[in-house]
């Protein structure tokens, strides 16, 4: 399913449909997440990836264009360039312990410890929430940072000089300045 | 350091190499197509195939969602998953939501700009202007590149 | 618990100082949008970035003697929590990027005035305070996922910074976007690389990587993410094949983003890159040796040759130093590729001296760019009489990206050189030398430019305002200082080198 | 959209229900899935709703410009400053035990709480900013195009 998502975007030349299959595209890996026993990534991938970021891509095509123009540059470089980092790809999965296996390292050094430590030191039922904000809780002041930089990243971009100007307090400094 | 193709083999890594048809996927969006959002797209499957990968590193087989009882009673019979990957990726879907919002900020300037969000009309315009800064400036191994 | 709690030792200003180093000017940014003032912008940006540049210096000076302070945030013991690890390594470059940017912000001001426009400043200064929270947070870190996150807001902040070029020439725009997606795709291969180094140790902690890896043996798992963290970090450093985005980024940025870029973000991804090779992953692998010996020297050498001689033919002084630092950063890498400790010393030395170099390059177009409106070669000609004193430096800046002997690039030169002899490969000594050769044309052709050729009719420039000229010549001066009191920084980056090799050892 | 007269009624009603919504999963973060980001995400989807159905002028008599921007560096201070005050108790950055002492695990709870409402303020100012950005900006498209 997921697979024929992936190539029905390649595909698609109406950037509408590509939008909305995307869409498609994180609500059926929040579905595969859920199976996985990752119920809150699985919320937060269907909250952003198919809530704001369709939301987002369909913004901005309501102020660019609707449609993919056929590109005419041939696709050997980019199969090439894929074709070499699956491969690589595959040879590191050669190693990889057998999916689900209990006794692979993954499971046995670091993550068994946050569940057995979680329940004395930080005493709350989601241990998610107690890495995200306790042990890993540095990675987390990141991530909010990481957040604070995109958003002033898009208003340096594309706020401030359409028809509506809408950075009052600062247009008042500009006059007092200029 | 041998690997045998067993059945259990094969099924115990299907699920990787799924994920890998689907990364290369993406990966072949972003590199060779023309349109800007569509790249885009293509970044956001790339990334999502990628936190799949993740987050089947920390399933345990018969395991469960690393939640326990609201009353903190936890039966040690009870296997949870590994919560850690799940935690990196929560920060890998935000890192990946402000880049594709920065993203897409750009295009919205790049049509304000170029009037176009095909790369190949990009760079047939930014010829006109390398050409155009030539014959003034000299020639010079500008463009693209 | 109780225990604990009545024998624990209040720690002290002084205990905090690595966490304090990335905390300031990460406060600093939302401290700015939240004043909101036009007129404290600046000041609490260059105040941020100077307590960092003081704590930079405080640290190396604990650390110089090859001791590590490691801090840990969140009082979680590593591998459980994250840590924050100084050793004489990453407090070196800690000061190099908090330097330089002590150094840029006075110098931005001027150079921001005349290609932003001001309604924009205050963000602008909040997303350069992010973009050096970002470059020290990776600098500083000892977990490995906690780079890729500061690494992100380094990198998104750097995208926006490029775009602001965009009021000067509209092409800033699209460069900022192909380095978003080369960017993006190099973050997205370091993750990759880091998944399967936790599917093969179950670890996320440096030295806790390091000692398992040593452990276990390498399995393709771990061979794997050794080459997605390579081309990751790769994209990012801008290696030969994999630069196709650093000259537009460098030749459409605003000058003053320019001039922090070129000295500090390729840098600190050469520093990832090589705690990485030698301190994660040790080098006595025969794979990664392979990796290293028949792949990045040969990209080394082609891209200190070919991008030295796209360089030679631009008509762009900031396009042509952009190639050359393409060029550079071969140099660096063959220092790595040595895997020798004076090949590494080397690097170190490559990474700081040529930082302060292309730096005070940087600054000086910044100056003609902000006088002659242009950077081209016959719109700055004869600026060499018009503009003495920022001639004179760029005069300085030239002569020590060529290595000519009593600059500080005499010395980076000559440690490679050096190492190459040390490790017995002849040829590539021959080859350094050579390429060299082709950085004098290059630099020459702007000397000429500067100083041979006529002014343009009708223009008469003035000297450029002591703000942007103090901070460059303070670099300048001191490219012939770390030229002339050369242990300086050869006994830093011989520390360096040292404690990158040593990695974990004993520590667990 | 003006004359879309069951739109709006129901917008009316659901963007106090997501308000709601929003509100629970922030502050039960610690007991079930969700936590601040995703609390951030479906309030700024309430902001978005309202726009949407209503106008951008309207959400933005609701929502100033001017207060999101400030609340977008509030909650990063917030995050921040939580890890300070544990620095000045004389404990490491971010070390909750320092708010109770003598019994760390309610520390560690009011920690996240605290870190937690940072994350969900600059999640949903940010959210709300971006979108106030895009739409904002003079649209190429005409509704009849779509």
């Amino acid at each position: 399913m997921l697979i024929l998502t992936a190539i029905a975007v390649v595909r698609m030349h109406s950037l509408f449909a590509v939008a909305m299959l995307s869409g498609v595209f994180s609500l059926l890996s929040a579905l595969l997440f859920v199976t996985l026993d990752a119920v809150d990534v699985a919320f937060t991938e269907a909250a952003v990836g198919a809530g704001i970021s369709t939301v987002l891509v369909l913004g901005t095509l309501a102020l660019t264009s609707r449609f993919e123009k056929p590109t005419k540059r041939s696709p050997i470089i980019p199969l090439f360039v894929v074709f070499v980092t699956g491969a690589a790809l595959i040879y590191g999965t050669l190693d990889m312990p057998n999916f689900g296996s209990p006794d692979a390292p993954a499971q046995t050094h670091v993550g068994p410890d946050y569940l057995e430590r979680s329940v004395e030191e930080i005493d709350i039922p989601n241990v998610v929430t107690a890495i995200l904000a306790s042990y890993r809780g540095y990675d987390t002041l990141g991530e909010t940072a990481v957040v604070f930089t995109a958003g002033i990243g898009v208003l340096l971009l594309i706020s401030g000089f359409s028809r509506r100007r809408r950075r009052d307090d600062d247009d008042d400094e500009e006059s007092e300045e200029t | 350091m041998g690997f045998e193709l067993t059945q259990e083999y094969i099924l115990g890594h299907m699920n990787y190499w799924l994920f890998s048809v689907l990364m290369m996927t993406g990966l072949y969006i972003v590199v060779a197509k023309g349109n800007l959002v569509k790249k885009i797209v293509g970044l956001n499957i790339f990334q999502t195939s990628v936190f799949m990968l993740y987050i089947s590193t920390g399933k345990i087989t018969g395991g469960t969602a690393p939640i326990f009882p609201l009353d903190m009673e936890v039966d040690p019979n009870v296997i949870y998953s590994n919560p850690l990957p799940h935690v990196l990726i929560l920060t890998a879907i935000v890192v990946g939501i402000s880049t594709t919002a920065l993203g897409l900020a750009l295009i919205v300037r790049i049509q304000e700009e170029f009037n176009t969000i095909e790369e190949d009309e990009i760079l047939e315009i930014e010829r006109a202007i390398v050409l155009a800064e030539n014959a003034i400036h000299g020639d010079s191994m500008g463009g693209r590149a | 618990m109780a225990v604990v709690e009545t024998t624990r030792v209040a720690m002290t200003l002084y205990d905090h100082l690595p966490v304090l180093q990335v905390l300031v000017p990460l406060v600093s940014a939302p401290l700015i949008v939240l004043i909101g003032s036009r007129r404290l912008t600046w000041s609490i940006a260059f105040t941020a970035s100077a307590v960092s540049f003081v704590i930079a210096i405080l640290l190396l000076m604990q650390v110089i003697d090859g001791s590590i302070i490691s801090y840990q945030i969140g009082g979680w013991a590593p591998p459980l929590g994250i840590e924050y690890r100084v050793d004489a390594a990453n407090a070196f470059v800690l000061l190099l990027v908090s330097g330089i940017s002590t150094l840029v912000l006075p110098y931005a001001r001027e150079s921001i005035k005349s290609e932003i426009p001001a309604r924009h400043h205050t963000l602008f200064y909040a997303a350069f305070m992010l973009c050096l929270t970002g470059l020290l947070g990776v600098t500083i870190t000892g977990d490995a996922f906690n780079v890729f996150v500061f690494l992100e807001i380094s990198s998104l902040s750097t995208y926006v910074l490029i775009a602001m070029g965009s009021y000067r020439d509209k092409r800033a725009l699209t460069a900022a976007y192909d380095y978003l997606i080369m960017g993006t795709i190099g973050a997205t291969f370091f993750v990759i690389g880091l998944g399967m180094l936790y599917m093969a140790t179950g670890t996320l902690n440096m030295a806790d990587l390091a000692d398992r890896i040593a452990d276990q043996g390498a399995n393709r798992t771990v061979r794997a993410a050794f080459a997605f963290i390579v081309v990751g970090m790769g994209l990012k450093i801008a290696i030969y094949p994999l630069h196709l985005w650093l000259p537009r980024a460098y030749t459409f940025a605003p000058s003053a983003v320019t001039v922090f870029l070129a000295a500090t973000a390729t840098k600190v991804a050469i520093y990832v890159l090589l705690r990485f090779t030698f301190s994660v992953f040790q080098p006595k692998f025969m794979f990664e040796v392979n990796t290293l010996e028949f792949i990045i020297l040969p990209f080394a050498i082609l891209a200190m040759f070919a991008a030295s001689f796209i360089a030679i033919f631009q008509t762009d002084f900031k396009r042509m130093l952009a190639y050359s630092s393409i060029a550079q950063i071969g140099y660096m890498l063959l220092g790595i590729s040595l895997l020798t400790e004076t090949g590494l010393t080397a690097t170190v030395v490559y990474l700081f001296n040529h930082g302060i170099t292309k730096a005070t390059l940087f600054m000086g177009v910044g100056i003609l760019v902000l006088r002659s409106g242009g950077s081209f070669y016959n719109r700055i000609q004869g600026m060499g009489k018009t503009m003495p004193w920022t001639s004179a430096a760029i005069v300085i800046g030239g002569l020590s990206l060529i290595g000519v002997p009593g600059t500080a690039g005499f010395i980076s030169k000559w440690t490679l050189v050096e190492a190459t002899i040390e490790k017995g490969w002849w040829p590539v000594s021959i080859l350094i030398v050579l390429s060299s050769l082709l950085a004098v044309i290059y630099v020459w052709r702007v000397f000429e430019v500067l100083y041979l050729k006529a002014p343009l009719a009708g223009t008469n420039y003035k000297e450029a305002p002591l703000t942007m000229l103090i901070p460059m010549w303070i670099l300048a001066l001191s490219c012939i200082y770390f030229g002339l009191a050369t242990d300086v920084t050869l006994t830093a980056a011989r520390a360096a080198a040292q404690g990158l090799l040593a990695g974990s050892a004993g520590m667990f | 959209m003006r004359h879309h007269l069951i739109l709006r009624v129901i917008t009316k009603i659901l963007v106090g229900a997501i308000m709601l919504f929003a509100f629970y999963v922030q502050f039960h973060g610690d007991f079930s899935p969700g936590g601040g980001f995703q609390a951030g995400v479906i309030m700024a989807v309430a902001f978005i709703l309202y726009g949407i159905v209503f106008s951008l002028d309207s959400v933005k008599r609701v929502f100033p410009p001017w207060l999101v921007h400030k609340l977008v560096a509030l909650g990063v201070l917030l995050y921040a400053a939580t890890g300070v005050l544990s620095m000045f108790l004389g404990y490491s950055f971010l070390d909750y035990d320092a708010f109770v002492p003598s019994h760390p695990s309610s520390g560690q709870h009011y920690g996240i709480l605290a870190v937690e409402l940072g994350v969900g303020i600059t999640v949903t100012a940010v959210m709300v900013a971006i979108y106030y950005a895009f739409a904002g900006r003079p649209p190429r498209l005409s509704d009849e195009e779509w």
